[in-house]
């Protein structure tokens, strides 16, 4: 960021600043809570990452839909995820916002256009293409977007959605999470194309970013759905990362050797703190930011270890919604 | 009083559901200008144009999984499946995330879909093309599955299916998309779960659905030029299924067999026999018989088919074991 | 006599396997460096090479599909699909491709293939990475169904599986991989389609499979205690299971229980039920009862979770309405 | 075809017409046959498309396989499928490859490298694959190949079988006849992209054919499958051709008019034998070949007729394979 940026644009920065925080940060408390016991299953963070999905949602309104995967902790809380009903869900409470019946990999807020964390490795992206129709048939203007991560390519469903969504004209942003691993495998061991070209050669809009940069990854988000929006067409905006952790939490990761300085140079909360400082920003600035997100987080978790434990005849009434519902 | 046939019952259930809400849109592989390869979408496309009549490639996964995310959208989408070996291929949007997203997410919303597909054999269309998989899907928590037996029927639960807010899988039969039926009131929804007894009797009660249930009707006449008298349920919808209805009838003739045109083993025949043959083990006066294909691919030559396929006479020789 | 886990076991009988015969190759997602997810095939890529030893990309249907063609050009796959819950994208491969190949083209050939898959809960992994859809796969003929109980029949079965010139749908259970058990002769094949009585009683039968086997076990020791005595048959072969083993038993003890993991609606214990409920009328004095996972999604939180999974006191509870 | 071609290549084109002539009049007689009401179940011809079959296949070894779709006839027969096993099939007889349990849309002959034609649209791709991976595996050097049409372009299988074919380093041939027809839809109504510019983007070795022209796509197969061979790589034939029927025989095709003269020009035996005749062959000659693969035809046709009824019993017993049989 350069001296003469706008002060709107400096504003903007230290919102997505913030809300990356917010997410490393319940992250990493949600580690700590899993590591002592207390989160039941498996959770897969996004710490390194949260700078795609602040990026990306920052360039949405706040109905547009967003469908997500196994991975899904940062778009969710990025696209308003009320930080309370996040650890209730993932703690498995009654007053989560899927009631402890999805957890993490099924974090969701429908009236927040959430369509859900998913566990099925591409899974995600019909689901958006699906809300993309719905947007086009109802006629709000609103696009769908779905995150996936470079494993996700190899999925027979990449290929037909973005062939439907080319094919019925439908408003939807591929959003490729690419942190070079599909759990512990190298992803350049099982992908055999780069995705820039297979996207020209379906003849879609693509870009690339340093998905690291969430200013280079807002930028890039609102230059690609003003397109999707105003052509209903489907885009696609790669994003290149570092997954900073295991594949999930407990991972021992023998197959692979981090490299420190790798993730301190790209780490995306640093990059941006280092242009909101030198925007003018000071030190205890950032880290009164952080005192106060802590105290949310504190709120938060409290809150949730106070949730009450689901029932199980209620969840059994559930499985179907009632005619009323519809 | 109309005479109409199944096919048209079901195109005439589409149209009224389209005129009626505006978030219906049907969608599938050739259901636009084509008209359906069974001609079921016929005439919507010009009723209703391109916008809610949806052409879609060949992408079935693409596809189920679109309705998935347009149901919880804002959208009621009916789609098409050209024929139920295809499901094949759309398993996890069905059974991953449509069964599961009104439920997992905690009941934040429903997710109103139909899925309209086409089973069953006598067309000698092979192994991959005449398949009855019914019994997957019942096997699902959150989908409800659905198999209309004729004409009467077909609109109103097809009205119902699409009605409902959750997924339903519609399951159709090839063999009688021609066959015409007299129908009361063609015009009417009908409850999804509720069975129908379609012929009173009294020495053994025969469960059925889908286009078995006529073969139970050709059973029963066989079996009354000798005297012996069967109530036939016909269940109409498989997911949930009425067990009043059926534990009433074999209350009252103290025999059932199950009849289905799916494979015997493991097969929607079996639930019904193991249901009764629990809390229904006390009207029980002999053994539960099954009918339904044999444990074999639907083969293709007519006289493997026929072999395969059971037909009135396999069920009147297995309600005449339940009297032995 | 040895010592060892139901993961070695598996890891022993594909080592074993690998050796015996070099047209046996596995091929799955993370199954090579990584050693699986579960860590089922930990060291083969080290002993038997990136050859034989195939790491593949996320592509569960061409996975599949792949190995069904190498099945019918010569090789003799194993195929590791990470969760059950996953095997929904690749259902065109295993039951229209594989099922049907050695049928539908006249017996002119085998197709050896396995496809290795855990499903099961009690790890809170929630309702796409817990199911128990081994009933689908039992309603396919020309498909085996095979469910090892623990370490002792793991290696047995899985060296016949892949013997088996059928594809096989080999099921094993999350919870059970780090089980140890004392095991006779760890190198000996089974025979697929046999059962094995685990507990010899005479006031009631148990039928079960896989890990709910030990469910039924931890029954069997609460009744016990109150001087009821059940026979426990473990099925370890689900298509085709061993209905002479089932109807002696029952024979004996005239009481039918059946428990698995599975949802218990058009589960595998339906068809069990329905069988006895025939053929074996007349040995029954009670109605048959079956425990099965409650009609829902697999839920996460750990109370809904244990409220969803059938426990031993179920069971227990079960019998005991048999005897009423 | 110029005047000083060599008379091996004018040989191997007569070798080519007459194989073709054999699908085309065999394929004629069975739709006679189906008029009649002989042939139970439904049949796809692919009357117009023989170049295709004959040109790929002429560039195979006997021992190479090759996986079709439902549009099969003419891919079996040019691989070695006896004339007279195709008719008691396809009649339902005992005597059939498949013993009458397939049909049309499951013709195979294993023994030939023929592994069926197949009613799930796309499904022979990843068969290939996964054959080309034995091959691979037992090293004996043979090549694979899938015929698929344009609009299983849109199946999801396509993706994951190139990627994996790429991944894995496999020998497998795509062959698309691009008949511009997807059942009773324009498949430029279903397909957004250019084969072509996609094959490009995953980076395959990609061709496009006249496939009318039988030289033409066997010179091209030639071409692709020696690197295909060569490389142990999968590679790409496109083969632009005319659906000259109806999807299947029955098919009123109240969707399309044919330009009878584009069939004309581009029928692949007339294609041919106008370049026969240029070498010298006399109008008497073909009609000669004509006249011998009729009586062949009839002699196949009245075995088949007197095949045997399969036995139900029979075909029970054989739902699995048994141990020996491994
Ligand atoms: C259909 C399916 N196959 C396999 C898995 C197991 N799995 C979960 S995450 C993952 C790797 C995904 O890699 P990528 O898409 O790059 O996402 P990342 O974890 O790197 O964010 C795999 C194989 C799954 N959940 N779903
Ligand atoms: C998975 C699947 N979906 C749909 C169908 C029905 N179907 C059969 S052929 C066909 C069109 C195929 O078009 P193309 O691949 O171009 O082959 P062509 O018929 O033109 O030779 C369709 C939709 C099918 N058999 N399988
Ligand atoms: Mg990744
Ligand atoms: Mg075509």
């Amino acid at each position: 960021m350069t001296a003469n940026n706008s002060s709107t644009e400096t504003g903007d920065l230290f919102a997505m600043y913030k809300e990356m925080l917010r997410i490393r940060l319940a992250e990493e408390r949600l580690a700590a809570l899993f590591a002592d016991g207390a989160v039941p299953g498996f959770i897969h963070l996004s710490i390194g990452q949260e700078a795609i999905a602040v990026g990306v949602v920052s360039a949405l309104n706040a109905d547009d839909t967003v469908a997500s995967n196994h991975r899904g902790h940062g778009h969710a809380l990025a696209k308003g995820l009320d930080l309370s009903a996040f650890y209730l869900e993932l703690l498995g409470k009654d007053e989560g916002l899927c009631r402890g019946r999805g957890g993490s990999m099924h974090v969701a807020d429908l009236s927040k256009g959430m369509l859900g964390a998913n566990g099925i490795v591409g899974a995600g992206m019909s689901i958006a293409v699906g809300s993309a129709l719905a947007h086009k048939s109802l006629g709000g203007g609103q696009v769908a977007v779905v995150f996936f991560g470079d494993g996700a390519l190899a999925e027979g469903l990449l290929h037909e959605s973005i062939n439907l969504a080319k094919i019925l004209g439908l408003p939807v942003l591929f959003v490729c999470e690419n942190n070079g691993w599909s759990e512990f495998s190298a992803t350049s061991e099982q992908i055999s194309f780069k995705f820039e070209s297979l996207a020209t050669g379906y003849g879609l809009n693509y870009m690339c970013v340093e998905g690291n940069d969430v200013r280079k990854v807002a930028a890039a988000a609102r230059k690609q759905i003003a397109d999707t929006r105003a052509h209903s067409v489907p885009s696609v905006l790669e994003c290149k990362t570092l997954r900073v952790r295991g594949h999930f939490e407990g991972d021992a990761q023998k197959y692979r050797s981090m490299d420190g300085t790798e993730i301190e140079d790209h780490d995306p909360l640093l990059v941006a703190a280092r242009a909101l400082q030198a925007d003018g920003m000071s030190e205890d600035d950032l880290a009164e930011v952080r005192r106060l997100i802590d105290v949310e987080i504190d709120l938060a978790v409290e809150d949730a270890k106070k949730g009450s434990t689901p029932d199980f005849a209620d969840a059994l009434a559930d499985v179907y919604a009632h005619q009323a519902g519809t | 009083m109309e005479v109409i046939n199944y096919g048209r019952s079901l195109n005439n259930a589409l149209a009224d559901a389209m005129t009626d809400d505006s978030r219906v849109v049907v969608m599938g592989e050739d259901i636009g200008a084509a008209g359906g390869p069974f001609g079921v979408t016929r005439g919507l496309l010009e009723k209703f144009g391109s916008d809610r009549v949806i052409d879609t490639p060949i992408s079935e996964a693409a596809i189920v999984g679109a309705a998935t995310g347009a149901a919880m959208s804002g959208l009621k989408p009916v789609v098409e499946i050209m024929f139920m070996d295809f499901s094949t291929l759309a398993m996890d949007a069905i059974v991953n995330q449509a069964a599961k997203a009104h439920f997992m997410f905690g009941g934040q919303r429903p997710v109103p879909m139909v899925v309209r597909t086409p089973h069953g054999g006598g067309l000698n269309a092979g192994p991959q093309h005449s398949q009855c998989l019914e019994a997957w899907f019942a096997h699902i928590p959150g989908l409800k599955v659905v198999c209309p037996s004729s004409a009467a029927n077909a609109y109103g639960l097809l009205r119902a299916a699409i009605d409902d807010p959750n997924p339903v899988i519609f399951v159709e039969h090839k063999g009688l998309y021609a066959k015409k039926a007299e129908v009361e009131n063609s015009r009417s929804s009908q409850i999804i779960g509720k069975a129908a007894v379609v012929r009173v009797g009294t020495d053994a009660t025969i469960v059925s659905y889908g286009a078995s249930v006529n073969t139970a009707l050709e059973a029963a006449d066989l079996l009354a030029e000798k005297g012996i008298e069967v109530e036939i349920v016909d269940l109409q919808s498989i997911q949930p299924w009425d067990r009043d209805a059926v534990l009433d009838s074999v209350k009252k003739t103290n025999r059932l067999v199950i009849a289905h045109e799916a494979v015997e083993a493991f097969g929607v025949g079996a639930e019904i026999a193991a249901t009764v043959a629990d809390i229904g083990f006390d009207y029980l006066d002999a053994p539960i018989v099954r009918v339904g294909a044999a444990f074999m691919p639907v083969p293709f030559a007519a006289s493997l088919e026929s072999g395969y396929s059971p037909n009135a006479s396999d069920i009147e020789r297995a309600v005449r074991r339940t009297l032995d």
